[in-house]
């Protein structure tokens, strides 16, 4: 195939994943909170069930004026959105769907996951230090500590994800948990990693993506009642709805990631190679559904922890657990 | 349930006790040297003379703990707003400062009242032993215009920092009753005589 | 877990390395977590706050002059907008001053009928505090579950009063009189409808419920336990000094409670508890609400079960004349002790009325109670002593 | 409950599963343009004015804590009930505002009126988009009157 046809296809479909997706958290967000809350949510917008309420609020998002206080960097004011959303579609290109469904299978993926992932704190650190004010300052501050101390727990637990795998290909990685794991008499029984002693891995992974989020119960950067909204105060229009969507992009791709390093990604047990292309999406956006119900559960049933103790938590117990972990996963890979 | 005893409702218990707390009021008065007591209506109010206000009130402090709140009075002859007293001619004009303590262990309590001239009114501040009187005592500046020595913070508490006049005070017009005519001042026009009617006339 | 002495000692290792200007952040008047006009000049240094100045009058209305200038009568519809959570009980030491001093005794059954409405009050509002508070803190469930049981509450208040949040229900000598359909009513008192007896008692039930489930959902929840115990500890003679009532009391220690202590409505007849614990932090104020509401559940039923036949109306002159006095009247508010100093010169109007307002000083330990403290538990410590700015500026 | 922290956090989970319990009920939730709940007889919603009985006494405005009724009348001359007899006055009512901007619906005209020309009415839907539509005239007050309730029937002890 053509290059450039191939790159233009994978790009648009990576960013209409991202979009859609984005949208379609937003509104089960919305909806499944609203009934934790004994409410119902959007209800009057797009006929049914309120289905067109994201795209309602992005249209008002829209039309907003896009606002900027006197005293900021107008500069690094109106780039930091673009930084945080770029840094979280380009965790995207990484992720297999199927076999052969991946925008880019690199050697290094979990890494550049990593790393890529870890650009948002900069597009942060810009928003809170460029809008002057000191809300934003403050909420900026806390965001690059807690994004700074949570990168290490959760980079933790994805090492020991390689070191298990033997892989840093994203794909690997998955093909290595439809791979067989033991077998009985001739029936072939193949685990994902979870099941496969990443537990501890996995609870450390799922917190640490839970603080990159800034959700419920470490979002102290834009905790409402001490900072209004943190590095997000004063950010209107277009530019907030970037931030907006960027943030239940990235709960999209850390789910998407967490289900491809410890829930198996596109592969389930029982599905035959032969079909893996085909089911392989259903199966990935399954496990992302689930893993993004979870966020949300917690987002609306949790209070937020003090930003000393969500440090405390890091560096105390996360940090030395994943340390452990991964000496335990490297004893049981070279013994077994 | 018309066989619930009536009597098991006793809403005035302090009715009996009348006598005790003028008993009360009359000890505590003594105790701490003040200049009297009134008792009326169940309330203690014990009069202190100005210069030992602090010293009073500290020493009521050890059985009467809660410090409740601190506010003052305008006893004026000139009254712009409101009923005026009873009796003007009589009244002598001053303002009283009250503090009200009260006991946590039963419905002990007591108000210490000292009176203050009216011109330039000045008291010391309770503010370095209870410090929870600040508030009250900038209240009191603002509204009344008294002065505590030794509270160092009597910036206004409510009223905006650039406000002129003491509201509280009996002489302070209120501006919504003034620039709004009573509606009920109006009444229905007299009844016409009846040789007066139109028809009558010619 | 965290322990203060922790706090201070990491914070004194960096501030050893680290001399950095203190920072004024301004929080309010409009500020999520002030639920109110209430500013606070905070001067923090990183984020903990070195000294805080709060700035109070936004909402100043002048009650205590408007007062002089309105009727007994009209004072009662004044006085339920001071505190709008509970607006009834605002009503009931004012009018029960206004008895003192002219001397009329309401009739059991409306006195009954005053304390089944103050407890239902105190529910209600303490409602309001089991909902905003975990809202402060992040949890932002807890608000709408605990706000749609008060509906509950809020209706039974309406079907008696009329008015959810401004009853304007008591009257001097018993309780407002009927209107409407002839003459006649209008002498009668409006007693309770038909079927309460039966729809309060459901909703008691209701409020056991929702504490069961804010138990599970916040007080057992150990994040809120993390933010909350051993953060803002008030002594109990700090407390004093500052004077501070109702559940900001109770949870240092100190068992004072009007309705034990006075006895102003017949609550003898009815056995509850004081709801006291002893270590005066952020969640021992939450507990002492939590328990209330069960305790004011607990004497809802008994009322409503002991409450007598008879009359509702003391027998009243047609022309209310109140003699010449002072009196100080108070009364157990779900936030405090509420208390007015009427000063009557025998006119239609007092001549000076004084406002106790319990939020007021309740909040006059805020700077105090929050120097050195970090943001995060400014905004908890703050939101633990339940006040509303209705009734810290009056 | 006690202050300590248990380590597998029970807390937490049973937190989650409260929240869980409520996602799958009904919320009670009232769409209100579409339907309405019915308020409490007793509700203060508006107040309505039957201009029959009302003989411009004045009570109601005198005793308005807000000062928003506003009333005008004068005396009429009416021929006598019994035939022969003198010509009695009667006032009649030219204008009677509520100025329901000023309102804060405390009750005390309904209650003051000797006459039970003034009733509360449960309805609530008059908002307006200019303030100075809520001033309601005699006719607007008088058309509230179709909607007062029966009183409701008393507790029977």
């Amino acid at each position: 195939m053509n290059f450039w046809l191939e790159l233009v296809i994978k790009l648009v479909a990576v960013l209409l994943t991202v979009l859609t997706g984005a949208l379609v958290v937003i509104y089960a967000e919305l909806k499944a909170g609203s009934h934790m809350q004994s409410r119902i949510g959007p209800y009057n917008a797009g006929g049914r069930w309120g289905w067109a309420q994201p795209l309602a609020d992005g249209l008002k998002f829209l039309q907003k004026e896009d606002l900027a206080p006197a005293e900021a960097d107008r500069a690094v004011y109106g780039f930091a959105p673009y930084v945080v959303m770029m840094s979280t579609i380009a965790v995207f290109v990484v992720i297999p769907f199927g076999p052969d469904l991946w925008a880019a299978d690199l050697d290094l993926g979990a890494y550049f996951l990593l790393a890529i992932s870890s650009i948002s704190v900069l597009g942060i650190l810009m928003a809170g230090w460029a809008s002057a004010n000191k809300y934003s300052l403050v909420g900026g501050l806390r965001a690059a500590a807690q994004l700074i101390a949570y990168e290490l727990p959760l980079v933790l637990a994805v090492v020991a994800v390689v070191i298990q795998a033997g892989t840093m290909s994203l794909n690997g990685i998955v093909e290595a948990q439809a791979d067989t794991w033991f077998t009985i008499g001739t029936f072939e029984v193949s685990a994902p990693f979870l099941v496969r002693g990443q537990v501890i891995g996995f609870v450390i992974f799922m917190i640490a993506a839970v603080a990159e989020l800034s959700r419920i119960p470490f979002d102290m950067p834009i905790a409402e009642s001490e900072l209004t909204m943190g590095y997000l105060t004063e950010y209107s229009g277009i530019r907030f709805t970037m931030f907006f969507l960027g943030e239940y992009a990235s709960m999209i791709a850390l789910s998407a990631i967490a289900a491809t390093l410890f829930l198996g990604g596109y592969a389930l047990p029982g599905i035959p190679d032969s079909l893996a292309n085909f089911a392989g999406p259903g199966v990935l956006l399954g496990k992302v559904a689930i893993l993004i119900f979870f966020f949300i559960w917690i987002r609306w049933t949790w209070p937020r922890l003090r930003e000393d103790q969500l440090q405390r938590l890091a560096w105390h117990w996360l940090i030395p657990l994943a340390l452990v972990n991964i000496a335990v996963i490297s004893i049981f890979k070279v013994a077994f | 349930m018309s066989d619930q005893p009536e009597s098991a409702v006793s809403t005035d218990a302090e009715a009996p006790e009348a006598v005790p707390l003028e008993a009360y009021a009359s000890e505590l008065a003594d105790r701490l040297g003040a200049e009297g007591f009134t008792v009326e209506f169940d309330t203690v109010r014990i009069h202190v003379s100005p210069d030992r206000w602090v010293e009073t009130i500290n020493a009521a402090r050890e059985d009467l703990e809660l410090f409740s709140w601190l506010s003052a009075i305008d006893w004026s002859k000139e009254v712009e707003v409101g009923d005026p007293v009873d009796d003007v001619d009589a009244l002598e004009e001053r303002f009283e400062v009250l503090c009200r303590l009260s006991s946590v262990e039963n419905a002990d309590g007591a108000i210490f009242v000292a009176t203050l001239p009216r011109d330039e009114p000045s008291i010391a501040s309770l503010v370095p032993t209870i410090a929870g009187a600040e508030w009250h005592e900038r209240e009191a500046h603002e509204m009344f215009g008294i002065d505590f020595e030794g509270n160092t913070n009597l910036a206004p508490l409510y009223l905006p920092d650039d406000f002129i006049g003491n509201p509280l005070l009996k002489s302070y017009p209120l501006i919504s009753r003034e620039v709004k005519p009573w509606p009920g001042d109006v009444d229905v026009e007299s009844i016409p005589e009846p040789d007066e009617e139109p028809g009558d006339e010619s | 877990m965290t322990t203060p002495e922790m706090i201070h000692r990491s914070e004194a290792a960096v501030s050893v390395e680290l001399q950095t200007p203190d920072m004024t952040l301004n929080l309010g008047p409009q500020h999520p977590s002030t639920h109110g006009v209430l500013r606070l000049i905070a001067k923090v240094d990183g984020e903990r706050v070195r000294d805080v100045e709060p700035v109070i009058g936004y909402m100043h209305r002048g009650y205590e002059k408007l007062s002089e200038v309105r009727t007994y009568a009209q004072i009662t519809a004044l006085v339920n907008r001071i505190d709008w959570v509970s607006g009834f009980a605002n009503e009931v030491p004012f009018i029960l001053g206004v008895e003192r001093l002219t001397g009329i005794e309401a009739p059991p059954r409306a006195q009954y009928i005053r304390m089944i409405l103050t407890e239902l009050a105190r529910i209600s509002s303490h409602l309001v505090f089991i909902s905003s508070y975990p809202l402060e803190l992040g949890a932002t469930t807890p608000l709408m579950h605990a706000l749609r049981e008060r509906e509950y509450v809020l209706e039974l208040i309406e079907e008696v009063t009329g008015g959810r949040f401004h009853p304007n229900f008591n009257r001097v000598g018993g309780i407002k009189p009927n209107y409407g359909g002839g003459s006649t009513t209008k002498k009668q008192s409006m007693d309770l409808p038909a079927g309460f007896f039966q729809r309060a008692s459901e909703a008691m039930d209701r409020m056991d419920k929702i504490c069961d489930d804010i138990d599970q959902l916040v007080t057992g929840n150990e994040l809120i336990k993390m933010r909350t115990v051993d953060v803002g500890v008030i002594p109990a003679a700090k407390a004093l000094e500052y004077g501070l009532t109702g559940p900001n009391l109770r949870a240092s220690g100190v068992a004072y409670d009007l309705r034990k202590i006075e006895n102003y409505l017949p609550y003898d007849d009815i056995d509850f508890d004081i709801a006291v614990r002893e270590g005066g932090d952020c969640f021992d104020r939450y507990m002492v609400r939590l328990q209330e509401i069960r305790q004011s559940a607990r004497i809802v039923r008994q009322a409503i079960e002991k409450i007598p036949t008879g009359p509702l109306q003391a027998k009243v002159p047609r022309v209310l004349k109140v003699p010449k006095g002072q009196v100080y009247s108070r009364a157990e508010n779900p936030k405090g002790e509420f208390g007015y100093y009427i000063v009557s010169e025998g006119g239609k109007m007092p001549y000076r009325l004084k406002i106790r307002s319990t939020s007021f000083s309740n909040l006059t330990i805020l700077p105090w109670v929050l120097k050195d403290e970090l943001i995060p538990d400014l905004v908890a410590i703050m939101g633990s002593l339940d006040f509303v700015l209705g009734d810290v500026d009056r | 409950m006690s202050k300590q922290i248990a380590f597998p956090f029970p807390g937490l989970f049973k937190g989650m599963w409260v929240t869980l319990k409520t996602m799958f009920k009904k919320a009670p939730v009232t769409m209100y343009p579409k339907e309405q709940e019915i308020p409490v007889p007793r509700a203060r919603g508006v107040i309505s004015l039957d201009v029959d009985n009302c003989t411009v006494c004045m009570l109601c405005a005198r005793e308005c804590p807000d000062w928003c009724i506003y009333i005008e009348g004068h005396k009429e001359m009416q021929p006598s009930a019994k035939p022969g007899g003198k010509p009695r006055a009667r006032a009649t009512l030219d204008r009677f505002d509520i100025d329901y901007s000023l309102c804060m619906y405390c009750g005390i005209c309904v209650e003051v009126c000797p006459f039970d020309a003034l009733y509360w009415s449960p309805e609530y839907e008059y908002s307006e988009h200019d303030v100075s539509n809520l001033l309601h005239n005699k006719g607007k007050l008088t058309e509230w009157l179709a909607t007062v309730p029966d009183a409701p029937s008393l507790e029977s002890r």
